[in-house]
This record gives C-alpha cells, structure tokens and sequence, in this order.
C-alpha cells in the first residue's frame, strides 16, 4: 500500500479490556453480554456519533470537501455488527459505517482527514469519505460509490481466506435501496453457492435518498431478499445494539464454521438526510418523532442505568475520554496540509511489490499435490437432477469442493493426456 | 519440439503458472468439468482440482468482484469471461471498482481477465467484440492483445506475474489457426513491448492480433509492387509502446493504422495524436486507418466481410499512402 | 421497422381453430382444455420439433451460419406457455423458444432464413438464430445473448402497455443459469414494484450449458428466486404441456387482472448439448434415459390417445400438415439469397419515422389532465415506516399510482410556483 | 425574458416536452417527491402525476431496459441517471441491448438519458466522470453535450423528439454557474451541429461542454497577445460535425482539442484522425491536445486542478501551436 506516514499515530486508544484483541473484549459465543462488552458497545456508539457531530461542525465551517453523509440514529447497528468480529476477519463498509470503521481500529483522524481531504488521510487525499481501506492490518476494504458492488469482493475475499486456510469471516452492508442492484443479487448468490463466509448487513433504514422502501422492494421484510438463496438470514431491531451485536456474533460463528453467508436485516431510521445538503422534507410527519423515543445511544444509556452497568462517573470518563480524542484528532487533521498537485499523476500502476502476500495458514502441498487427479465428472444418484444439487445446501463445505476426487493417476499439464481432452471437442460457442 | 496452436500455448502458459505459484487460481463459466467455451483450461481441473477451478454463477459482476476481493488477499485469479462481449456486464466492477484500486487507496489488484475475441467466425453481433478501446481509455487497466502462439504464452506469463489487472484478449480466430514451436523453459514476454515483425522503408503499418497478419499478408503483396511496409505487431495496447511507433515513422515518415475494432474512437485516432505531438514534421503523407465500419458486427458472411478491414482494403491504402 | 419484405408471404397456416385470434383457439379461463386445444398444443410442440430436425440436418450440410441451439425435450415450455397468450401480447423468446415464436405466429421459414444468414430473414442477416422480433404485428421483442437482459426490457413493456390503457401482458423466459444474472434480480424486482404484468418463465433445465443448477443456486425450488420480491409463483412439470399451458394461463390472468407478474418454474431438461457442437460428455449416467422416458411430445401423443380426442388420421394429418410446411419453408429459405454486402452499412440510426406510434387505449386527457396538481409527499400511518410499503404487495394499482392526488390548484411549468420548489433545495449528491 | 441558468433550461425542456407529447415521461431515481438530486426534475410530479413521473429503486439495468421496453410501444422514456457515472451499471443494456437495437432488427429506440456529468466539483472519483467517449466508440447512440443555457434547453427537445438513443450530459459544474434569456416559443437545436462561438485566425479550438467555456476564456487572453483563436463548441459529439472543424482548419491551419475527458483515447485523438484523412494539407502544425490526466478524477481540490485542464494550459498550448 502506501508508504509508511509517519504523521499517522498509533490507534486504538486505551479501551476496557485494553491491549489484546484489537483493543477490545474478545468476543465468545456466549449470548449474555460482560459489562465490559456493554460498556464497548457505548462508547463505540457515542464515539460514532461523536465524530459525526464533530463533522458537521466542520462542514458547516466549509472544511470538508465534498458530501457528508450521516448516521445518526443508526449508530447500533454499524457499532454492533462490527463488534462481532475479530481481527483477522475482514470487513468492508458503507458510507454510514463510520461506526463500524471505529471498532475495527480506525482512528477518528482517518475520518477527518479523509473529509478534509487531507495529505494526512490514508488516501492522501486521493479519495474521500470512508472511501478507504487497510489491506494488512486491519483488513479493511474500501468501497465505492457505486452501490453493492462490495458484495461480489466480499465473497471472493471470503473466498480466498478459506483457500488460504484462514479461518476468516468477511463482512459487509447494503442499504434498502442498495439491495436491488444486480451486484447485491450476483454477490450473495456466488456467495451462497459457494457457501463463503459472509455476513451481509441490509441496513434498512426506511429510505434510499428521498425514495421509500415500499416504492424500491415490494417485501414486508427485507431479510426475505435471502430467500432467492437458500441463505440463512435474521431480522433484529437495529436500534439494540446489544441485540445487534448477538446476532452478528450468532451470524459469524456460523459463517466461521462453514455454515455459508448469512443475512442480517436490521430495522432501523435514517434521523438526518441523505446527506448534509438534503433537509429530508420528504419525512411524512411523526416518522422521526417516532424513531427519536427509540434513539440506540439513549436506550443503551438507559439499560446501563437500569441494569446498574455504570454510574454517573463512569459516563463521565468515557465522554471525557472520547472528547480527548476528538480534539486532539481534530487539531491534528486541521493541522494537516493539502496534497501536493504531483501527487494527482502518482499510482494509477503498482510498480512495486504487492503489499499484501498471501499469508497460507494450511500446507501449500495440500492445494497443489504432486499427484493430484480429480475426475472431471458431475456425480448424479437421482437422474432427475444433479445430486450436488440436492445435496449442496445443508452438506459440508469439503464434500462441496472435493467430492469428485478419486485415486485415478496423475497427469502431467503439457502432455499428452490433457491434449487428449483438450482435442476431445472442439470449442465454439 | 511439436509446433502448438495459439490456444494451447495460452493452456500450457496457464499450467506451468498454477504450477509455479499456488496463488494463481482460475475462475469463470464452465471452465471446470467442461474446460471452458473453447477448451482454454481443459485438464486443470483434473491437474489442480476443485479448489483452483471454479466454476461460477452466470454472473460477471460477481466473477469480476470476486477476483477482486481474492486478489487483495494476495491470490493472483485468472478469470475466463466465456466471450469477451459479456465484459459489458462487469464494465462496472471493472472500470470503476478494479481499474481504480491503486490510485485510490493503494490497493493492487494483481489480475488476470482473459477472454476470447474478435470477428471472423460469424459470431454476430454479441460473439465478435473487440471492446479494447473502453478499457484503453480506462486508466488502471493493462491490456494484451497478442497475434502469436509465443506471444501468447509468454505475454500470459508476464500479465499473471503482474501486479496489475491485465485484460488478455484472445483473437479467436487464430485460436486453432496458426502454430508455433515454442522454447522449452520458462519464458516471458514482457508488457509493454511492440515488434517489428517485417522490416520496410516506405511506410509503417500497426496493428495487432488477428489483423497484424492480414498487414504482414499486405506488406507481401505491396513487396510485389516494390512498396516495402514495416509491420508493428503492438502485442500490449497498455502500455503501448510509443518509442517503436514513433522511431519507425521517423524512418518511414509514413504511416498506416489497421484494426478490426470499430472506427471512430479506435485505437488508430490516439496514435495519431500521439504522432502529431511526437513526430509531427516526420510526417510526409496523412495519418490513415483501416477499420472496421461503425456499426455492431453483422451476422451473414458477405456482411461481417464489409464490415471487417480486408487485405485488399488494407493494400490499397497502403498503395495509396506509398504514392502520396 | 424494415421496409415491407415483399419476400415473405402470409402466415399463420390454417389451423384447427381457424381465422381469428392469431389462428389458434381462443383461450377461456376454463381450466379444463378443449380437444382444439390440446391438439394445437400437439401441433405446436411437434411443428416445433420438427423445425429444429430440419435445422440439424441443415447444420450437417453446414448451411446453418453460426451456431444452433436445441430446444429437444423442451418443447412443452415454449409452447405451453406462449399458448396463454393472446394476440395483443407481447413476447421476447430466449434462444431455446422457437416452439413460442412459431405460436404467437412466426412462420419457421423466419426461423429458417435467421439460421442461414438469409437476406429474406426477418433481420436481413444482420443477426442471427432468434435474434429477431416483430414490434407492429406480432409484437415480439428480439433477445441479444446478454442473459438476463430481457427481464428489464419487458418489464418496460408490461409498464408501458398499461399506460397506453392496453390491457397486455409481456412473457419472457430465461433459464436456471440466467436466474443468477443481475438484470434478472434488477428487472423482476422493478415489475415486482411496479406491479407490472409480467409472466417471467423460469426454464430449469438443469444445466446451465455445461455446470449444473447446484452450482448456479443453492435451492431446490428455483421459483423461490421470486420470494425476493414478494412475487406470485408457481412450479410446474415442464414436460407436461397441458399443465404448462393452465398455470401459464392462470399467471397470464393474474397479470392482465393487475395483480402484479408471476415467476413460473418450468422443470425440465435439456437433452441436447449446449449447441450443437457440445456433445454434452459432461451429462452423468442415467440422466438423459431418465428424461427421455418423460419426453413431452410422446406424453402427449399418449395422452391425446388415452383420452381418445384423436385417432391414426387426425395424428397423420397434422403431420402432414407440418412435413408440408417444413418442406415449403425449407425450400424458401434454402433458395433466398445472401444480403447484399452494402446492407452491412445501412441502419445504425433510424432515419425515418417510427415504426410504432403509441397506440393509445384511454383518453390521453386521463394523463395530461388540464388543471392536475399531485401533492409532492409520501403519506404514513404508521410512523415506524411508510404506509406504502406495508400497502402495497396487496393494493390495487390505482391506489398505488395515484393515492397522492389531491385537488390543490394548478401549477405552470416555467412559472413561480415551480421555481420555488427548485430553489428550495441545492440540489447535491 | 428574465435568464434562466443551465438547469432551469432543461426543467423547461423537460416540462415543455411532457406538455406537448403524453408519449414523454420521466423515469428515474429520486425525480418525483424528491425532483432529482440536482432538481432538474422539480415540478414535474405535482404538474404530471405519478404515472409520468416514475421513481424506480437503485437499478440502473432495470432502468434502461425498462426504457428501452416502453420505447418499443412508442413512448418517449427520458432517464435521468442520478450522476452520469453509475451508466456503468446499465453499460451491457445501452451498449449491447439499446445501442444494436434499430441495427440488427429494424427497431428504434426513442429515448433520452440525462445524466450529471463533469468534474470540477470535487466529487471525487465517482462523481465526476466524462464517460463521453465509450459511448462515441459504441455505434447507435447520439450523444449530447451542451455549454449554454439555450443549447441544452434547444438541444433536448431535439433529443427528446429523435427516434434514436441519445445520451443528453449535463455538466453539474454548469448547472447554476450560468444564466441566458431564453426565447418564449418553442425552439429546438438540431443535432449534429457544432458552433463557432468566436471567429479567429490564427488557429481553431476545439471543445465541448464546461471546457467550451475555459476555451473562450483562453481566447481572450490570447487575443490580449494579438493570437485570434477561433473556438468551436462542439455540442453534439455524435453524429460529430466534421464539416465546420474541417472548414476551420482549413482557414486556421492549426488545431488545439480541449478536452475535461481524461487523454488516451479521448475524442481529441479521434478529430486527430479525422483531420489526417480530411485536411492534411492544412495543417501547418501538430494537432494539439490538452487533456485532463490519465488517471482517476482524485477528490482533493488540488489533486483535481491538477487533474483537469486549465485555462493556463489551454493558453500554453495555444500560444505554442500559433508560434509552431
Ligand atoms: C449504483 C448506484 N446508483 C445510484 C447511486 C446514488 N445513490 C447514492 S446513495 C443512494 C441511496 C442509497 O440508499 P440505501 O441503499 O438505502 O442506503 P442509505 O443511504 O439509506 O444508507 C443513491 C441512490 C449509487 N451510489 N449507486
Ligand atoms: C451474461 C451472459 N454470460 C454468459 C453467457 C454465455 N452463455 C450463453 S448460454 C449460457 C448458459 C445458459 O444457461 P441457462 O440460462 O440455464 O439456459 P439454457 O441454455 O439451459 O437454456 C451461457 C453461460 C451469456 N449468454 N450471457
Ligand atoms: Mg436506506
Ligand atoms: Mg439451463
């Protein structure tokens, strides 16, 4: 990736349980969640909102370049969908996202700057928005503008960490509106097929821009996207955040146990428009009122109240230790220059090394076997259809991608016996 | 060793790099059990089995996303597209998620989109695409358009050990057509390099794939008539080889484009601009093309042969240019 | 469209169900079929086998141009199904319908002269197969090979249609394979949405040129593909052609009622290869035997007999009737010449002028009313989401287009009232 | 007639249009409640209801192709895409469905898609793009890509009446940055038309668009040092008017291209070829381009100044060429 910046700190600030793990609780399957993990989830969500705000002031002072999109009200679900992860997986998020983007260890400097268009930014300036990523630390991958299109990279990233031998999940999110484009429905299907470990987040949040769901999805539910392919998916109340987190975490440790994707539907409101240009007039009256009694950093607030999680000073220490962060990385990203116009001509071609091999978690041997010979054959028990088809849904990955082997002798490439296939019929279409 | 065909040299180019790296995996439509459309990848399933053949949904977005995503673990995925002309269902992923990858964020996307090509067979109007000048004028893409069996191989080599996205395309016309004994060991043909494929003195013709042996048929032809054309074989459309165009016409001082792709926006406009600010007072006689006609490729024989450049069409330009 | 082909004369033959209605029986929502019926459904599949053996043989002398397709064992889905449609209607065959071109009125000389490049072709040799289409007369949309892309086009059609005040349906096809395409999932949730009148008929086949539907979707059902979109859908034996014709006819009904499209599993199989260069190698033991014993032309022969609506007579009369056609068509085609080679220049752009104006079958006025003026605004009851979308998979479309309208005053275009709304707002992305 | 800007010409168009011919409707993403992202839409919801005025979810595909479907039954769909660039994510139906429809089967496709284009607003690499030229090198498509109020107001009902496919660009950096006097009738501006906006001697620019402007400026500094540039605003790429740049370079003998459009294989390469073959003799120095970079439209604003033309640039340039 880039050269090393030497301007970028360290991230992540000290956390609850601090230092391994990201920074951050390490995730069991447990269902009931630690005080700890409460409090994470709180301050991840006030952090998320933190920052937003904090943008706003900025773009109202004309700092940030381009468009700012907000999440207000949707922080649980980007802050509880992330949570489950751990840092190995991988995840790609959407321009609502900043939330999920903090959990995973990116520091609100990346945000500004990347706003602020700033040489200091991870882009450099390149890019903007949450329009970046992280190939080798965090396992971050940037998305564009063009809606779904993270789907199909997902899965060949979750793909490509099973051919490796990692044991990751990749996970992903699309908006109500983002779920009709032809990327959501040819990613999640190869997905499927494939049985890849990823979790689709569907973010419905009533609205694609000024558009409502009933005019982009005629589905009561939007989970039931799913069902096209034999997917697994859940609906939770994208306003809980401890409700969020559980079942992202149930979707993970299904997806890592090779269980196929999973789809998550969370049920949520968009507080603000589009973006910060757009008053959102369209809201029909109530429709905020409603969602605001059922904000996810008030209801969290309150359950940690009720449920004796935290007092009045634990609250103050973690909004003290959050405005610390954002003053001193709003000074530093204010501080940050410009690029320099050369750099507009740099990177369209990676001269140089990758800077991301392929890390083997399993023995090398085991995917290229000297001896190798799979029978080129479809196995049919029922002639009525494909036995794989009937088959594939509930049966184990391994039986998917081996199944055909059998002990036949092994072939050289260039010789003889493959030319034997390769004349066997000639190819048109 | 045994001449083979430009298909088989693709094939074997495929072999040996699985071979080498474990990281190279293929991935398109029917490429697994079946071999593929054309039978390009024909034994590597039984050579490197399910896990690095794997065949997919009818669905380029998600093969080319997929890749994508692959490739930022570190994999080096070749994609078969079963016809080039499907490209337009990916043009998205592509150009907008692949093509700007690097620039963006810094995140190489090394890939390979291999994909068959090009008239001549009767294909119609969705089976004979030459789509290169969409992704030439895509910054971020690399694009190989080889003419040879040795090419082929060697320049497959080189895009796989890339770190960039490569589109190869295969002229499918030449697919079974024409032989080569290739060198035993292990070789590369690096990116970015043009051949002089015939030496001349009174005018340059540049072309590639199919069409570079359609101009070497001509350069035969107008030897007859004295008239002696040097041929450029581009191979690589991105990088193009500027330095080989432009030192020929300083010697020529005259210069003819051919390619199968339609007209206007083809290739043969950008080299014109790129020779009149690299060699503009070389130039003794006016830029001129052989193209194809600007309109989709028509189905019935006697109209697919109006509408590609033919060797005569390509002489008479040549004669004409000559004589300026 | 081209100017008139004086080279092909009338068509369709005479029939059982003579004169009007296109030539074939007029379909009821009875769904018990009449003796017409079911020996036109006869006609129809065997018509359309025979064309196709005509074109194999025409492909051994090599006189087809390109590539040929087969619809063997298929027959009962492009015939059964087209078969429910109704003069007005509009189709977009896929490569495997000849049976549902020849139904809705293509003379197999079109079919004939399309194979073999012929300037007497429907589209002169500028393209190929069934690679055509009839807009004023037939009203059959020409497919390209993009899978998929149909989905949207008829959608477009369905909508359009109703605008007009047509009561048509639009029918179109696509395989298991192309159910995994993006412009299915894009056009069939756009008819979902719009409640458009679409019947989209979903051909499994089982393979999807060589790979087999496990490997394409993980689902037993391919009609739940219809499930992401609260779509109506049915499953139907594909080598039953009666039953394809009534739950052809149901779903065309349910469309024409304004109820919204349906997505139609036909299950058969493919007992060719891909095209006729596929020796289909790649077909497990057991498959093709297993189908053959269901061809749907033999079970329908057994059937007639069974239930004794034709005898030895009848069953050689329609076979003579259709060796005489096959032999004129061929002969016709066989003797028309190749295009001139200018053609090859003619026709990028439409000159003239259109081949189709809008035919209208309401009062225009209805949609330029005078003094109209809709209210700008989504409506809610519900504040948690908007009403329409709980709405609407069951409300009528009227209450869908128009629920907004209220009897406010006019308004100009160019004027005050307008710009205000436009000034309202910066508009930004 | 008070001025009206950019946008407000095509709202009237559009309006004018629907009020003409019921066969006319909008069909888009956010144009009915909402009016457009940009507001071009404003208005025609309240004043044609809500069978005229479509909303479609986030398809682009769909959106085409639904078009093109209502199209074959006579009406006259006009799309707005929300920015020009997600046409990548409906490339296959225009290119391959919409573009060889009239071509390969007699039938036409009347419609228009309308769609936000252009840098300059810090948009960043998805929301700037000048995609003109894939559809330029696609046969079957008319493209339009006007500079002034009275052009795009003139320009788009002749779109909206053609009985072809046309692609009607509308630079977002002119939306409200400038304003004209429209005439009160009905007026349509023919396509295929370029305009000579300012006579001159000493040499012809070329350009199209938010450029046409920068262009004219450029003239004026030029003119300051006693070089007469003539400048011609382009309006319709295709079908392109070779006639009047032709005509021009015959009198100017040199030609500078603008184009915000990045550089290999932009338009500026293919009037390039086209002078070669119509007015070699003419040409007393190197047709020259200035071009934005060959690379992603990057967001940050010096990033994007670099990346775009600028009216030093241009005056460089030109200065260059009339001393050439
Ligand atoms: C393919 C594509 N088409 C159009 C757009 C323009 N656009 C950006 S965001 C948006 C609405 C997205 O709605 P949704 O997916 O529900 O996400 P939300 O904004 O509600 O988080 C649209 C139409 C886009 N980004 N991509
Ligand atoms: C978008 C696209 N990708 C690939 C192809 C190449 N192709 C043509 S037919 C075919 C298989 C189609 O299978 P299915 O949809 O099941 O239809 P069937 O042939 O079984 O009738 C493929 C992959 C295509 N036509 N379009
Ligand atoms: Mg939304
Ligand atoms: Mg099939």
């Amino acid at each position: 990736m880039f050269p090393k910046n030497t301007l970028r700190p360290a991230w992540p600030p000290p956390m609850h349980n601090t230092a391994k793990n990201n920074g951050r609780a390490k995730v069991t399957a447990s269902p009931a969640l630690t005080r700890e993990q409460h409090l994470d989830l709180y301050f991840f969500m006030a952090l998320n909102r933190a920052v937003e705000e904090a943008m706003v002031r900025l773009f109202r002072q004309n700092k940030i370049v381009g468009g700012l999109y907000s999440s207000l009200g949707q922080e649980a679900v980007s802050v509880g969908t992330a949570y489950a992860l751990e840092k190995r997986d991988w995840m790609a998020p959407m321009i609502r996202n900043i939330g999920s983007l903090l959990v995973k260890g990116v520091p609100p400097r990346d945000i500004f700057t990347q706003h602020m268009a700033r040489y200091t930014s991870p882009t450099k300036g390149k890019d903007g928005t949450s329009h970046f990523g992280d190939l080798k630390n965090l396992h971050i991958v940037s998305p564009i503008s063009m809606l779904g299109d993270l789907i199909p990279v997902m899965t060949g990233v979750a793909m490509a960490g099973r051919y490796l031998g990692q044991k990751i999940v990749a996970m992903t999110w699309i908006g109500d509106g983002g779920s009709s484009t032809g990327a959501f429905h040819e990613g999640l299907n190869l997905a499927a097929v494939q049985r890849a470990p990823l979790v689709l987040v569907l973010e419905n949040n009533q609205w694609a821009y000024s558009t409502p769901v009933s005019r982009q999805v005629p589905l009561r539910d939007l989970a039931d996207r799913a069902r096209a392919y034999g997917v697994h998916s859940a609906i939770v109340d994208g306003n809980d955040v401890a409700a969020v987190y559980q079942t992202a975490k149930a979707a993970v440790d299904r997806c890592r146990a090779g269980q196929g994707p999973v789809l998550i539907e969370a049920k949520t409101m968009r507080m603000r428009g589009h973006a910060q240009h757009d008053p959102a007039e369209y809201v029909p009256q109530g429709m905020f009122e409603y969602w605001k009694a059922r904000d996810p950093i008030e209801r969290c607030e309150k359950f940690l109240t009720a449920n004796k999680l935290w007092d009045a000073k634990t609250k103050s220490e973690i909004h003290a230790r959050i405005d610390g962060l954002i003053k001193a990385d709003l000074e530093f990203a204010e501080n940050s220059p410009l690029p320099p116009p050369e750099l507009a001509e740099q990177g369209v071609y990676c001269e140089g090394p990758l800077c991301l091999e392929p890390r083997w978690e399993r023995p090398i041997a085991e995917v290229t076997p000297p001896g190798c010979s799979v029978q080129a054959a479809w196995k049919v028990s029922d002639p009525g259809s494909i036995e794989a088809g009937q088959a594939m849904p509930g049966a184990p990955l391994a039986k998917f991608t081996r199944m055909e082997k059998t002990p036949a002798a092994p072939r050289s490439p260039a010789k003889g016996s493959t030319k034997k296939i390769a004349a066997r019929s000639k190819g048109r279409r | 060793m045994e001449p083979v065909t430009f298909l088989e040299a693709i094939r074997q180019a495929l072999f040996e790099e699985m071979d080498r790296d474990p990281a190279v995996i293929c991935i398109g439509e029917d490429i697994s059990v079946y071999g593929g459309a054309f039978k390009v990848t024909a034994g590597l399933l039984e050579r490197f089995g399910w896990e690095r053949v794997i065949d997919t949904p009818i669905s380029e977005t998600a093969i080319i996303g997929a890749a994508c995503g692959m490739s930022y673990l570190g994999l080096r995925p070749v994609v078969e597209l079963q016809f080039v002309d499907f490209i337009a269902c990916c043009f998205n992923q592509l150009t907008n998620f692949v093509a700007k990858s690097n620039y963006r964020w810094g995140a190489p996307v090394p890939m390979v989109v291999r994909a068959p090509s090009g008239g001549g067979v009767h294909g119609g109007p969705f089976h004979s695409g030459n789509p290169e000048m969409y992704f030439m004028h895509t910054p971020g893409l690399k694009i190989v358009y080889p003419s040879t069996p040795y090419d082929a191989k060697g320049l497959m080599k080189a895009a796989i050990r890339d770190n960039n996205p490569v589109l190869f395309f295969e002229h499918k016309f030449l697919y079974r057509r024409i032989k080569e004994a290739l060198p035993a060991e292990d070789y590369v043909v690096p990116l970015g390099q043009a051949m002089v494929r015939r030496k001349g003195s009174d005018l340059t013709i540049v072309s590639y794939a199919a069409m570079a042996h359609t101009s070497l048929e001509a350069a035969a032809e107008l030897a007859k008539e004295g008239i002696e054309a040097e041929v450029i074989d581009l191979r690589t459309l991105v990088p193009l080889d500027q330095e080989t165009i432009v030192n020929s016409v300083k010697k020529t001082n005259k210069i003819l484009i051919v390619h199968e792709d339609t007209r206007t926006g083809g290739i043969a406009g950008e080299i014109a601009a790129i020779l009149n600010e690299q060699a503009f007072e070389h130039l003794d006689g006016p830029i001129t093309r052989v193209t194809a006609l600007d309109t989709p490729v028509p189905y019935s024989p006697p109209l697919e042969e109006r509408f590609l450049p033919q060797l005569a069409d390509i002489v008479r330009a040549a004669r004409d240019l000559a004589r300026f």
